[in-house]
């Protein structure tokens, strides 16, 4: 490690499934990144071709695209593939690889039970006890030095942000009621897309795509304690998540004890942007305030003729949801500096990205 | 022109004259896919879903 | 009345604040309507100008707006003014017209109190209890003869038609715990505009506009008799406001107990459509769907696994929610068809209207 | 024929290819046409299934797909089918229907070598005599009668209406330098879409999706003997298609001319609106103006600066652009009220219909 | 200067305008710059108030708005004012600062009578002789050192990056025919917006917005000698400009000459990415792929049918066409690295930004 | 009802009646925007444009 907290070599990279949305993600915050080098790039389908040809934005990269069979040997292995291919391939990916990022479901959930119950069950269970939660903001202890890490989901990452300092502060409790109402953009579908994906069917929707039963809640129940009841809605944006949770405490709760919980919570985190309520535009979590960036925007309103809080959060799915998320906890598994490679601010005045 | 009860939502499913069992028709009034498991008279069931994923 | 169900001359309207959005679309019903013949429409700003100059879809209109202040003598005026103005003009607006149909708030509770709590105070409170509630879903009886009629919020529309039938049902009951989370356009905001609301501010949001306190939570309250954790956001569309109603029965309800008491509540209403599941693209109500339209789609999930029922609804705000409620009860008023003027079927594929 | 102008008797009419868009849009308009009567839709891939499924605004209607193999004898047939599809199966649409309305490109150009040129050459070109162009504003006098009617090109429509009426008053000559640059929405793919038209990718663009070489060029030559350099894009709508078409006449013009020219052309023409200049927000052409609606909006701005005229059409490309051109090139055809059908005026405001 | 590259010390800088889309965007590209720091931020309406009151993305920066009376003195002063304010204050500006780079158009032509011509005249013409054009692709000679630099247009930059290729090489000449066909994004009319900018009459449009007479032909006309036909069209995204220019050679020339021109004039420019043709979905240049970057993307498309070169270029008005392309020239002129601050490369997906 | 020639487009501008001079209305074929500069008989002008920005 050099004197300005940067390690003295580069750290290498693979990412395997790169010609997706969250692997190119990846691509672009590796080649970016102050102490990564992104060695290789795979995708079955553009093999040979530039990443340029599928990620427009990474015209400059010069890498083309290889197969995920000839897996060099690096520092760091993201994992941005499909449900069920990790779990098929971590052999391979551990043998090349110390560290494992894996972005999909695979290794989320500590027990095999619940891979039967909330997916088609595991067939390399024996890897699950080893992985680390990434979401650094539950915890960062499991994370140093993890040598597999499984990269949240999107829809959980959003509603954990937003009710974890309700937990806790103990103003809910598990038998507490709780409603998480999601506002989700198009890029959580993946580049494969469908007929429910097309540009027109697509376009304007306010769509109840998933009205109950989403699997995210298994890693929320495993996380944070609670059972949820939630509901996600397609809404026309390509990049963003926000969840509007409904809690509704047992004990009264004023407006001062949830800014000490909210600023207990996040005071001291990176990646997190406390806005509930002020003036301006602004007042509460937006997701195209951080579109593009590894932040979070938490907040919260208290409904007091009602009994409820309403917590808020937004990110964007494909970064703090998926690739900003999984660089950060490598970062910190790493022992980088935490922030490296994810400074980008986001964009004032923005459309819908 | 037969007809046949939905068994989701309880509503009428005007049916074609040449219907073959394992045949799927939706619902007019809940959309549910239904398939034809018998024909004299018409009876029909919840079709097996296909879990369309939208998404993650 | 004509054979066919027509009156044998058309009824005459008169459209204060025609050059809003709401009054722009009074003005498209009217001109398009087989019993009816538009009058007048006002708008102060624009005087003189012809109906086009505001509404491009109106261009074949041989019509200008004309003051407020001149008002014809006609058998039907709709006001679609601001809050507040009707309550000022009510008895000039009953002299001029044998019924008056009212958008605005102004008319819509029956207790001068509740305009105490809710807004600021009431100046005409004598005409209160002349006063319909329009939407003919919640009972048609008050409205046959009506003089005076007070056209729902859009908000409290899209809410009350997912919840009245587990309302009817005795699903859900006064004591319940329910959730409503909206999901507008910008629209509802009207014709005025401010920062917020710009392009470039407005577009792709996913933004909590009214996070707790909602006052059409009044209405919902005194039309149900429930009282609701409401909370806004407006989202990336135009046109169209939908709810989400997350209900916990103290009962246990199948679905079959949910498909009944839709089925009872909307098997006969012109302008319900009930999307509950299914398959293809479109399985619930999505806002899309029936714009331009003064179709409502309901819908509903049970989540067994939280005890909970989730009802759906979308409408078009401007239309049932605003233009075409108020056409379809002037037609119930005058003993017309009742889906006169109110025929368009809404467009697929259709982007974000 | 009846007084009010309706026949005594609906013309009874089959959509081939009724899943597609252009086909969901003949549906809509059939079902709503006072004079029609929908017999048959067909589909391969939704066959049995309700039309609503695929459609939402067409849940209220009580048909089925059926095979495209079977069908029915009608007074009139709609082929929304695919290029090369209609040419394959014209002798069975000709004997089911007196008069067959192809909205393909396959019975528009009069040559059997414009096949070769512009497409992949013609397997039924004993058929192209028999054609008539669709679309009303061209010339009504072939349309009257015709039994096999060529509903036009969607950006050849816009396009033509922007110049049609500068070549007939001999503004601008063949050899005249005319620039088409168009931009279109999404609908244009139809519904199978491809990577391209996926929401995240097809969002947002301003996309050279034809930078040259357009088909459409070549109904163009052949209806208004002009040849264009023509360009296409793809922008952020889904319904819509813009013409922006610069010419340089060699005689200088006045804005006093080109108002005779424009009048001229379309003072009376039922589905065209002059818009150029004026005040407010509208001052040209614009297609969210005339979404869902079988008008186009037609206007010009002259730049004497350049010694240039700028002529601007805008249409909804599945109504004036498709479904609308041969719903009204039939009314003709069967000598209907022209407008019968296509009455709906469109929406303000609207988003990105 | 150490020997990285970077100076010892940071430069400070003031914006001028801070609370507007250009000076915001100015403020995030200073604080995140290596050798800036932002020493003051102006505005009159948010005195006082955080950044992050008005850009969210900002939320971070610990400064607060100031008076635009109280300048400090400061290395490089920017100046993000509409038009007619920098020349009212310019001695101000200058005593401030060393360097001052100008945003509006008040110093990008070089003659007075010019101001008169296009604009409403000029009232501190002894200032335009020291002026610079900013865009570092037509030249960085006079901006080295410069202490007045006059940043370009984002329509006239646009265009230009398309068109100075062919100049270069002699493909188009001065009396060659050239249409400019735009198509821009609501940012461009600044925070201020109106009526028009609304969303609900903004979203969705493909609205001639400059038909013709566009005042940025007179800087196209100075910096690359050509009298364009430009036509600027308002379309639905918030970020980006996009020139389709349509030029007819009166030599012919070969794809072969394109790239030769293009990749002559471009190849060593560090913010130009070429893409004309090729294959996947991004095959010509796009606004979307460059949204937040200083990228400009820029293609051709010969037609040799019609003579014609189609010439493309995408950039972000907020970025390569105004902040961005002025803190590239404030690099240039300090002999900074000219990328710093600038390194941000795009997203994909994105929707609409 | 009096009416009065546009002198942009040509077409017919249908007036009210108790008319004043310098008043604007709109022309309802091009949307010109035009000024009564006399009213017996009504004759219009082109209004002076209010030069509207647009943006840049
Ligand atoms: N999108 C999000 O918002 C988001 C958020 C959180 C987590 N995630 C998770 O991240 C993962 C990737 O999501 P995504 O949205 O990026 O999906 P995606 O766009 O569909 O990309 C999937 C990638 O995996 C590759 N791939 C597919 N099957 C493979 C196989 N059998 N072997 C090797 N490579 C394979 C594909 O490329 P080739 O076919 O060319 O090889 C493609 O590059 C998923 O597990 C998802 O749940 C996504
Ligand atoms: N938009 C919706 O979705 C919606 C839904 C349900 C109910 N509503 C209700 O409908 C009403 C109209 O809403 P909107 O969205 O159409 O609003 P809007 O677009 O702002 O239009 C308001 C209209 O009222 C006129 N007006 C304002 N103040 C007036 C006054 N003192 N006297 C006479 N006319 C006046 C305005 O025209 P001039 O200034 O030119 O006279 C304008 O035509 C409101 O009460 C609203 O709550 C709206
Ligand atoms: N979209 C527009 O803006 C537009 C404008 C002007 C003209 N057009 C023309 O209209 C036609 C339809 O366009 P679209 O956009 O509606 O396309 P689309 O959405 O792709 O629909 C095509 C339809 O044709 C059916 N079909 C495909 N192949 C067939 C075959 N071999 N036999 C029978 N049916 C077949 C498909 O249904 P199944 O596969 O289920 O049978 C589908 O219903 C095209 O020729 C297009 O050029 C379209
Ligand atoms: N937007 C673009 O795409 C773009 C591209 C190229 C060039 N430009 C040029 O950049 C400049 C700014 O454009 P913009 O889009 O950022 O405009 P904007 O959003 O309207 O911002 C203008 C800023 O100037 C301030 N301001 C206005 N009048 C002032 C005065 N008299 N004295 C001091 N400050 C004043 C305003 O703030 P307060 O009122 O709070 O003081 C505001 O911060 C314009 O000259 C524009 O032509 C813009
Ligand atoms: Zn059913
Ligand atoms: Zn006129």
């Amino acid at each position: 490690m050099s004197e300005d907290g940067h390690p003295t070599r580069s750290a290498s990279a693979s990412v395997v499934g790169a010609s997706g949305f969250a692997g190119g993600e990846l691509c672009r915050l590796l080649t970016g990144h102050p102490d990564f080098e992104l060695a290789q790039a795979t995708s079955r389908e553009y093999e040979n071709k530039t990443l340029g040809y599928v990620h427009p934005n990474l015209r400059g990269v010069d890498l083309r695209f290889s197969s995920p069979e000839d897996l060099e040997s690096v520092d760091v292995l993201f994992a941005s593939t499909p449900h069920g291919v990790s779990m098929e391939h971590i052999d391979a990916f551990r043998d090349a690889a110390g560290t494992v990022v894996d972005l999909s479901a695979d290794f989320r959930l500590e027990e095999e039970a619940d891979y039967d119950e909330w997916y088609d069950g595991h067939t390399a269970p024996e890897h699950l006890a080893d992985a680390a939660y990434a979401l650094p903001e539950l915890g960062r202890e499991k994370l140093e030095g993890a040598d597999l890490i499984a990269s949240g989901g999107c829809n959980a990452t959003a509603t954990m942000l937003a009710l974890k300092p309700l937990v806790d502060a103990g103003v809910i409790t598990p038998d507490d009621r709780v409603v998480a109402d999601l506002k989700v953009g198009s890029s959580e579908g993946g580049a494969g897309g469908g007929a429910a994906s097309s540009h027109p069917e697509r376009s304007g929707v306010v769509r109840p795509y998933a009205p109950t039963g989403h699997r995210h809640e298994a890693e929320i129940q495993q996380e944070l304690g609670l059972s949820l009841s939630f509901t996600v809605h397609a809404v026309d944006m390509t990049r963003g998540a926000a969840a509007t949770c409904h809690a509704f405490p047992s004990e009264r709760v004023t407006t001062g004890d949830l800014w000490g919980a909210y600023r207990e919570a996040y005071d001291d985190e990176p990646f997190v942007r406390l806005v509930a309520g002020g003036g301006g535009v602004y007042r509460y979590p937006e997701p195209k305030a951080v579109a593009g960036t590894n932040y979070a925007e938490v907040g919260f309103e208290l409904d007091p003729e009602n009994g409820r809080v309403v917590a808020f959060s937004a990110i964007d799915n494909v970064m703090k949801g998926a690739a900003g998320q999984a660089v950060h906890a490598a970062n910190v598994a790493l022992g980088l500096e935490e922030t490296a490679g994810l400074d980008f601010q986001g964009l004032h005045p923005v459309g819908s990205p | 022109m037969t007809e046949a009860e939905c068994v989701e939502c309880g509503g009428t499913v005007a049916l074609h004259d040449d219907l073959e069992i394992g045949e799927i028709v939706d619902c007019e009034t809940c959309g549910a896919e239904l398939e034809v498991v018998d024909v004299s008279p018409p009876v029909l069931d919840r079709a097996p879903e296909l879990e369309e994923d939208w998404g993650e």
